[in-house]
């Protein structure tokens, strides 16, 4: 164990698999001379040269599509989108082909392809560069989802994606790059897809979220555990595989359950884990699954009126709250 | 009599070149005439017409070479070598399809043959074909990737992104421009600003050229050409091959948008008689051996009719199968 | 009123409003000179001409972009996208700016602009040509989405698209398109955003659908009739602005629901309608909210395959028994 | 000494230049020193070195005309005559901003000045300033569209499908490519097949030229020139303003992907000091004035930044707000 950030453990994870599989690649809008806008390509050029790590042009739809090439030939490629908002650009590549292919090709190709993209709000980027779309890629089959809350899991869960034989959409959030935690050295140290992380235990209400909004339901539940209430705090890791048994039996348990999502409210994932929490629990819930949700606006600049939009640690303490106070 | 034909391929590959058109051709015509029975449903996109471009492509190439196409992909897919059975039995939908009857006309795919796959989605094979091309350079295999389009395709931006990265990056990439003039009702003139379609590669520093893609053997030797060219200086080069389709752009188009002059003219430019005439002119072979050729062809996809008749549609479990590994 | 299709009714929804509104155009691919892939712009160039009626390029972002501009530049743009598969190329001009730019400049610009697409699955297309993306749309605040269900609303839900001065997405079912009902023939027939069709009244069980789903459940409510089940056929109409107070009432009323989306069934937006009404009527159900779906699977193109894939009469059935059989 | 300048222009006018330049350059610094302090947040985009260009374009239209930019969008506002106090208030989020701090620094917008918009994601302002003049030509209005971008934006599919457009069409579209040589920090000869950039528009038969970026009467005359024949001929025409920014893509890139030699280099083709040089050399003006330009640029900056700081936040109810119409 060494403590480092979530950027390095990105970092790191790349490091070891691109030196135990030569087949790995990687390339994107400045991930090599300039060393990833984000800089979690730091150091690759270097020490893997230029074959594979690659500057493209600014072309999203073709970066996606390259790499879907490369996977059918035999590579392992990891491309970069520079931030999630421009996967938008690539939905074509990504949905229309990356998902596609295989099933419609009746299983004679495989993807071991990675595509990594930063994710979320929070740094006055306005509308056009704060969104979370997590929702438009679980809503496909035919890709894995991860969005890793710590930089343990953003070292295994990229690990195992770049390990894994199915297209993965690998999401950061950019808020927790400088993030700090304790992360394995092992270089065989993997977090498995399609099981939850169950942050902390408890009794009286299930919080369950992924990527920042795991951390801040973290910070919520430690709050309040001073007024009494037991949080248990489940990070869901992967969106797909969506590892829905941890997080139903929780709820059945603690009768009460809060989902946080930092995407749009109406028709976004959340809606869907709280509808299975609501399909599966039905009996055993003492209190309507509440919804945290980032608000339902394109994302303003102001810092003011951005702060209103994405799911705070307060308002999460606040649905807490409300789900213990009702009782039916 | 002299034969040119002659001086570069064998008599065996000539005919092989007749044969192939004939059996694509025949493919087709029964196609239609399963679709109209309703044993194919679904969008189905014809190539008569469009023979010569396949053929004499696929020719030009060497077996380890990648091809994608669009989802007018049956010729291409059987002319690279495709059992015309179970691409038959994939446009029924059947269990022993290509694709499990998963893909249907659209999207046929055969990794062995190296035919990557049939896209369906206007300029979606292009930069898959860009990162086939990526993987065999950094592999250092020696195997360029032949990517068909059609004239409508080339104002996505996909065709764009595609051009300017393979050239940046130094792809083997061979574009097979298949211009026929029309993406689906709309003329190329209405749709591209240049529509000297070659010479749009001119802002990519890519050499291309157009040949007559109603002519096997014209199409057959500029892709030799290019393919060497490519292989040897591991760069992109362009093709336009002009052609025609005598069908409507799918089943379901009548094609009023074309004049009947218009269609005669190309008609009459054929790519199957007019070899068949050069064949036997330059006294390669006679209008016997031919029509025994044309029987054999029809006895083929007759065969591949009834392999799909008799075939069992997929168990229901498949629907779950070939998402994920 | 006159009986006709969906298909004709649309066409006359366009007629009339570009003869209303000179500012009213419409382009995209094939929709002059061929009339539209599905038909729905026969005449238009004949009777509009030119400039008004125009084929573009196949260059989907930029039909959208070209909409927006257009908008801004003070016409009324009708953009047709072939298919809404294609609107996956042009996410990028739907999702990043034409649901944005209000906002982003400050309310200083409105679009009247509508995005046509058709939609759905059944005709055996395979995984490119079948999808039902409705909760991309549903999920992204900044435009209106409507989606008739009978001709009689494909021509007042246009007219209305038409006259709004927010950029809406219009969907249409390809199945629906030779669909016949009764039409008015008034030229200022409007079929008002956001007020749900009840399209059928009943006590026992609230069924809500949209699109070809609202069609099922309306036939799948006259075969429960015969078994003395009474349901109650909510057809959305617009997906935004969403109508929750009508399908809220009526199952606060009948106690149970069930809700049909031809699309993905995870993360799709019927979770959302599950889970509002779970949210909002926890006291009153007798038995959980239950979800039809698409099944999450690219759509296989064997027609055996493809029927398993989207949602049936024979599954909405099955469905209204289960919700009709479970108690608590 | 006899004056070129002023044969095209009055004393006024090439004071007006200067003054705009100066008052662009004077703004950018101060947002860097803003932003230092933390009132401007987010991503920043600075135009220092290319204020030849914006002024230069500006200058050659006409009032009517529209414009649409990227997201180094603040010269190209204020030089169209965006109240600078504004615009702060825009970069500081507050109520009085030009966008009511919803936009931020990216996206600038007033329709008054027809300035139509600063858009965040490379090419996207492409179709809409297609779209825009659409509208303008259905209209049979005098108006043409200009439309800035970077070199780097001109890989994108966008770009491609926007030319091709517009010349299909015949749109009144001016493109004005700032080639300042490098999209964040990729150099345009790894990211452009040809990075003559200019040339890339033979595939679409749209007339092009390259000017100096650095020179704003070089480029004032290309623009009238170029509006000049896009409002005669309704087609779309190509400037690529050859230019180079000071400072690093945003506040957060410190730009060591840059030798100092070249930065140098293009330091001592500082628009301003140049121009300024010039004007004295030919005897419109002398260093005094100029100073007083300078001063007044200055105290115009100094107000804009206390304007924005006294500015109100923007009520909370304002989230909900300008969604829907
Ligand atoms: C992205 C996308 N847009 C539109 C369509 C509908 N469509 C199918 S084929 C076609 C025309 C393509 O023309 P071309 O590239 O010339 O190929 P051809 O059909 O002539 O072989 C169109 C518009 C599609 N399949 N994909
Ligand atoms: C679609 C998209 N991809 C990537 C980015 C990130 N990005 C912002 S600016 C930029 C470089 C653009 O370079 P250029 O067009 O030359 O403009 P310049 O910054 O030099 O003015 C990139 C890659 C983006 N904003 N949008
Ligand atoms: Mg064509
Ligand atoms: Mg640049």
């Amino acid at each position: 164990m060494s403590e480092m950030t979530y950027r390095d453990a990105l970092n790191l994870a790349l490091k070891e698999e691109m030196r135990r599989d030569p087949r790995v690649i990687t390339f994107g809008e400045d991930v090599a001379l300039y060393e990833g806008s984000f800089k979690v390509t730091r150091g690759l050029l270097a020490e893997f040269g230029e074959d594979r790590v690659r500057d493209s042009p600014i072309s999203e739809n073709t970066i996606a599509g390259v790499a879907i090439g490369a996977a059918m030939g035999g590579m392992r490629p990891v491309a970069e989108l520079m931030t999630i908002n421009f996967a938008l650009l690539a939905m074509d590549q990504l949905i229309n082909h990356m998902a596609k292919v295989r099933y419609m090709f009746g299983g004679q190709v495989f993807l071991p392809m990675v595509v990594r993209m930063p994710s979320g709000g929070g740094s006055q980027l306005a509308a056009q560069h704060s969104q979370s779309l997590e929702t438009y890629f679980m809503h496909c089959p035919g890709m894995r989802i991860a969005y890793p809350a710590t930089p343990a899991d953003a070292k295994g869960l990229l690990k195992t994606a770049i390990r894994d034989d199915n297209p993965v959409v690998f999401i950061e959030h950019e808020i927790l790059y400088n993030s700090k935690g304790e992360v394995p050295e092992d270089p065989e140290f993997l977090v498995p897809f399609g099981v939850c992380n169950v942050m902390r235990e408890g009794t009286d209400v299930t919080i369950v979220g992924y990527g920042r909004m795991a951390v801040l339901s973290l910070m919520a539940a430690a709050e309040l555990e001073k007024e009494g209430i037991s949080c248990e705090v489940i990070d869901l890791r992967t969106l797909n595989p969506l590892d829905e048994a941890t997080f139903l039996k929780s709820a059945a348990r603690t009768g009460r359950a809060v989902v946080v999502e930092e995407c749009w409210r109406t028709a976004g994932l959340g809606a869907d884990i709280a509808c299975r929490i609501f399909e599966n629990c039905f009996d055993r819930l003492l209190a309507p699954v509440k919804r945290v949700s980032g608000l339902d606006v394109p994302m303003p600049y102001s810092r003011k009126l951005e702060k209103l939009c994405i799911p705070s640690v307060a308002g999460i303490v606040e649905a807490v709250r409300e789900v213990m106070a009702a009782s039916y | 009599m002299e034969s040119k034909l002659r001086e570069l391929l064998s008599d065996a590959e000539l005919l092989g070149f007749y044969e192939q058109m004939v059996l694509s051709r025949e493919f087709e015509e029964s196609c239609a005439e399963q679709y109209t029975k309703g044993h194919i449903t679904g969008f189905l996109h014809l190539y008569s017409g469009q023979e010569a471009v396949a053929v004499g492509t696929t020719a030009g190439l060497q077996k380890e070479d990648y091809i994608l196409s669009a989802y007018r992909d049956h010729a291409q897919a059987i002319v690279r070598g495709a059992d015309p059975n179970r691409v038959m039995a994939e446009l029924f939908g059947k269990a022993t399809g290509i694709c499990k009857g998963k893909g249907g006309s659209m999207h046929l795919f055969d990794p062995k043959l190296n035919f990557m796959g049939g896209y369906a989605i206007v300029a979606g094979q292009f930069p898959i074909a860009v990162g086939l091309a990526f993987a065999a350079k950094l592999k250092q295999e020696e195997r360029i990737v032949t990517c068909f389009f059609g004239d409508g395709s080339m104002n996505q931006g996909n065709f764009h992104e595609a051009l300017n990265w393979s050239r940046v990056w130094d792809l083997p990439v061979l574009y097979i421009c298949e211009n026929n003039f029309y993406g689906i009702g709309t003329v190329v003139q209405r749709a591209s600003a240049l529509p000297a379609l070659h010479r749009r590669t001119c802002g990519y520093d890519i050499p291309s050229e157009k040949v007559d893609g109603m002519d096997v053997i014209a199409v057959y030797e500029a892709v030799k050409r290019a393919a060497a060219w490519i292989r040897e200086r591991q760069r992109p080069y362009f093709i336009e091959a002009v052609t025609y389709r005598f069908r409507g752009h799918s089943m379901a188009d009548p094609a009023t948008y074309r004049s009947s002059a218009e269609q005669e003219i190309w008609r009459s430019r054929d790519p199957i008689p007019n070899f068949a005439k050069r064949l036997i002119d330059e006294g390669i072979t006679d209008q016997a051996a031919l029509d025994e050729i044309d029987a054999r062809c029809t006895a083929r996809v007759e065969e591949a009719v009834r392999f799909a008749e008799e075939s069992p549609w997929p168990e229901d479990s498949a629907v779950w199968e070939d998402i994920y590994v």
